[in-house]
């Protein structure tokens, strides 16, 4: 096991992980930027050292001097957290090679994963759903027709340049695509000063269902349920659940087969999630891999009762897995809100200042990760999340009740933040009935 | 006086061999903060009470200016363990004097003094690891 | 369902039980007295109301105006908590006369299982082992002698006026029985006018393990797993955990299967505990009952995932268990610990005043009960107890690294609390390898 | 001026007929504190802002003096519906004076004004709920 691990982050997910070392009884070394200097979390690191100045590229993005602080304080694994360099392969190679343990996957796997079209080309090797469409460009008409065809229909028209809808076409029929196409060549001809186009598959109201897997070097791969994380504003997460309530059991398992079999392909080890959409007839089409941890993991330490930073500690110091996927038995609902430092009444800005009082919720079933507290400053440089709401009951009713209790609880002032807006969102009935999805936000608040 | 940053990082990559000095891996973390010995840390008191904790105003003259690290890494008085220090108290330093060496991921960086004057008291001890922006040396400015 | 229920409690307990209230979107009303007017827990009430003066006779055991307060906010029921009336069963039967539902059993489970020698008659009928002895004061010297015979040694010779070890021996062999009767009257001759001595069987280092039991009213009766509290100081439990490191499977069984038998023959309804010592041996000896949620219930809520409050406020309005035995799978292993606001190094002297500082601890399997929180004042005129904080790990090991994590984290100035007591006890190599007895912190600390 | 307790809850037990009053279950809670109407309540502001907020001795002249409720019930300013109040403003009182009955379980309690002067205003409603320790009565004392 590691004697000493260095904390390359900061705020909640530093704090989550200092508590996980604390219990393995492994030292701490957390990096702080000079705005994060004095943070009550660092009192929890056994030792703290400052890596530069308050913007994210002069510190936590500084690849170099967060080695250089591993090896001052002879710290033998980098523990990245989620963001900053969490994803980044070379900066994984760049601490192995200093003999320092990347708390992470392998940077071959990384790099396999991470960019998209690989994963996608991994997938469809390994025979698991696609979007379907074009794969790149189409060269002429007579083409799009056939690809057309073989995709099927509604589908989309896209421009390479595309964004913000423009140069997209949504063709239901056969008989439209040719205008469609038509049409979305001049308008990408105005707007990007480009013809590119690509086919891909019209997904009617998606939900986005990820799964949870780990993986160690022995090559035993997990998976651990999955997280419904279909609320979503601007493609940021705002509420994630466990299990989801709009899949079957059948297509659980099928989901769930699915990420194991890419991560195995891929060679994966720690801590993982795959993504995918599943349409409103419980199809579910891979979408992207996040090779790191996730900052909505506690929902499956909730339902599993598995402490999931303990675990991609232990599997980065070489040990293996300790449970198998019959010893896995995910029990109850779980959901987390994500409480942003915003004001849902001006276009969510990011809030910054001091905060004067701080009651988070408590009781039974309920968790709050955050490093918070009275007195705290929220930096106006950093994500805005402040705190994570988790709450686990027996059955989703029981859940939702909970966490609308809890968001009604929790008192911060005089910081805005987003719990009156999460607490609309959740109380919503089509939220409450299970079925909304990734756009049901834009379109009703 | 905070110019000195990443390029400097690279000035001697191939003076490694050379300067020929192990790691201190012994007094690895000197230089960072100690864990409060008390089980319960208390919020404000406790909070990186570190030798970095530094621009302590109050206890200097207004004439001395720090020289503060750029970078993490350890710091070397002199250029090998058999060479005199860069500078002593007393030296007197101009823009481009070098002042010290912070080794950084095997990488030797130089550190200049930025300014003329006088070096007032030294800091930080040979092979002491620092932090970014800690204070390496009190230069009374010509 | 209740449509508004009033709190006659104070403290972590009113706040507990307002959280599930509003879980259950139950109205709540909590009294307070002038001492506690401005607490924060109470602005999650709907409604409060004062009751008198800050002692406690003058106002949380004043029966009366606790009904009164009931009448005008229209409350259909009332939440005693635990203490100051829970256990008073005239105070159930008045509420129930006023056609206020009291939230526990009904007054005659109360007084039969309240009172201890009738609960043990109860426990002797139904075969229940309860510590052998005399079953009262012995006449002479041959019917001490023929009871001795019965009892085995070692036994103890008790005054029935004693107290503080006086009029008290220990005795190990029949042939020392009479002589330590004479040493014995005549100390409590000396020390309480009064001779009268009872034998009782003396357990040799005995364990406190209790069970869990829940009752509808159509007789369905449940236990949820033992919880071990043998880490006590003056009686007062300090550390509880469940499951119990010093009984195996076939004591667990038959200890639970003890206590529901006890709570089916006393008709009993409601949340209550059935408390055991338990030899080195493993045989077990009734004591006595809680007829009320006890302090420790979270350590049973985390290894079962039930809430065992919601649950005694829906069979207090007549809905039947909705789980069986069988449902009900605890798993991994809890611990609790008390944070009496009381400096150990004063000999527990209570201690009071602000809370400048407040930062709990949080994190995977962690739950922090507690009215704490910056700028709160702890008063001088009620218990001690500041916060509860309980971990639930996969394994024992892992939960007692957690509590050392904890309390660890746990910070509370200024007031003194037993916070550094706790950790040494937790600690303590015979904690960690299961062993100790009920008086192993006196012996030790 | 609390020397009223415990002993009158039971000084008017054979009343209860007698009085005839209905309890005012319509108008139950007016007196005690109503939540906040926001989602999250503020520590100190929100807290037991009620009627009961009372001994708000700045705005009450130093020559006014408070009887307070010496328990919970539902406070009535007369002693049956048809007849005339207790005490008005204006009225003289001396410590015997029955000032109001406060009735709590069903038991009547007269609640005498404890000293001797004029009453300067009556603070609650007729049939409102009422906490301990409210304010029911100004009395200016002779």
């Amino acid at each position: 096991m590691f004697r000493r691990i260095l904390i390359a982050n900061r705020g909640e997910i530093a704090l989550r992980i200092l508590r996980a070392c604390h219990e393995l009884q492994i030292e701490t070394v957390c990096v702080f930027s000079e705005e994060d200097r004095g943070a009550v979390y660092l009192n929890l690191a056994d030792r703290t050292i400052c890596i530069g100045g308050p913007f994210p590229r002069d510190s936590y993005l500084k690849s170099d001097r967060i080695i250089a602080a591993a090896e001052v304080t002879g710290a033998d694994a980098i523990h990245p957290g989620y963001g900053f360099l969490a994803e980044n392969a070379a900066f994984a190679e760049k601490c192995r090679a200093c003999k320092i343990e990347f708390i992470g996957p392998g940077a071959d796997a990384m790099r396999l994963l991470g960019d998209k079209a690989s994963a996608r080309a991994l997938a469809k090797k390994t025979k698991i759903p696609t979007v379907p469409g074009s794969d790149g460009v189409f060269e002429n008409d007579s083409e799009a027709l056939r690809i057309a065809e073989r995709t099927g229909f509604p589908l989309m028209i896209k421009a390479t340049a595309g964004g913000g809808g423009r140069g997209m076409r949504i063709v239901h029929d056969k008989t439209d695509l040719l205008t469609a196409i038509k049409q979305a060549q001049q308008e990408a001809q105005g707007a990007f000063k480009s013809t590119d186009l690509y086919i891909e598959k019209y997904l009617e109201r998606p939900r986005h269902v990820e799964v949870q897997i780990m993986a160690d070097h022995d090559g035993t791969v997990v998976h651990l349920g999955e997280r419904d994380c279909t609320l979503q504003r601007r493609y940021q997460k705002l509420v994630e659940e466990s299990p989801s309530p709009a899949i079957d059991g059948r297509t659980r398992k099928d989901l769930c087969a699915a990420a194991v079999k890419l991560a195995r392909a891929a060679k994966y080890t720690s801590a993982g999630t795959v993504e995918f959409l599943v349409n409103s007839k419980g199809k579910f089409y891979f979408m992207e891999v996040n090779t790191r941890i996730q900052v909505e993991h506690p929902v499956t330490e909730m339902t599993t009762g598995i402490d999931l930073i303990k675990m991609q500690i232990r599997i980065a110091a070489g040990e293996s897995l300790d449970i198998n996927q019959r010893s896995i038995r995910p029990r109850g609902h779980a959901i987390e809100c994500r409480v942003n430092a915003e004001d849902p009444e001006a276009k969510f800005r990011p809030c910054a200042g001091r905060i004067e009082q701080f009651h988070p919720p408590g009781g039974f079933g309920v968790r709050v990760e955050t490093y918070g507290h009275e007195g705290c400053r929220v930096s106006p440089r950093y994500d805005s999340l402040l705190a994570k709401v988790i709450v686990h009951q027996p059955t989703r009713p029981e859940a939702i009740r909970c966490m609308q209790r809890c968001l009604h609880e929790f008192t911060i002032e005089p910081i805005k933040t987003t719990l009156p807006f999460l607490h609309k969102v959740i109380s919503h009935p089509n939220f409450v009935a299970g079925t909304v999805d990734t756009g049901f936000v834009e379109r009703t608040f | 006086m905070m110019v000195a940053n990443d390029l400097v990082e690279i000035s001697l990559r191939d003076g490694d061999v050379e300067v020929n000095l192990r790691r201190p891996t012994a007094t690895a973390g000197e230089a960072v903060t100690a864990r409060p010995a008390s089980p319960n840390p208390t919020g404000e008191a406790g909070a990186v009470a570190s030798s970095a904790e530094a621009p302590a105003a109050d206890e200097q003259e207004v004439d001395h200016v720090e020289i503060k690290s750029p970078m993490v890494g350890t710091f070397y008085a002199s250029p090998d363990p058999d060479s005199p220090q860069f500078v002593q108290v007393g030296s007197s330093v101009n823009p481009n004097t070098v002042v010290c060496i912070v080794e950084a991921m095997k990488v030797f960086n130089e550190i200049k003094a930025e300014l003329s004057g006088t070096v007032q008291k030294i800091l930080v001890k040979n092979e002491q690891p620092i932090e970014y922006g800690q204070p390496l040396f009190l230069v009374r400015p010509e």
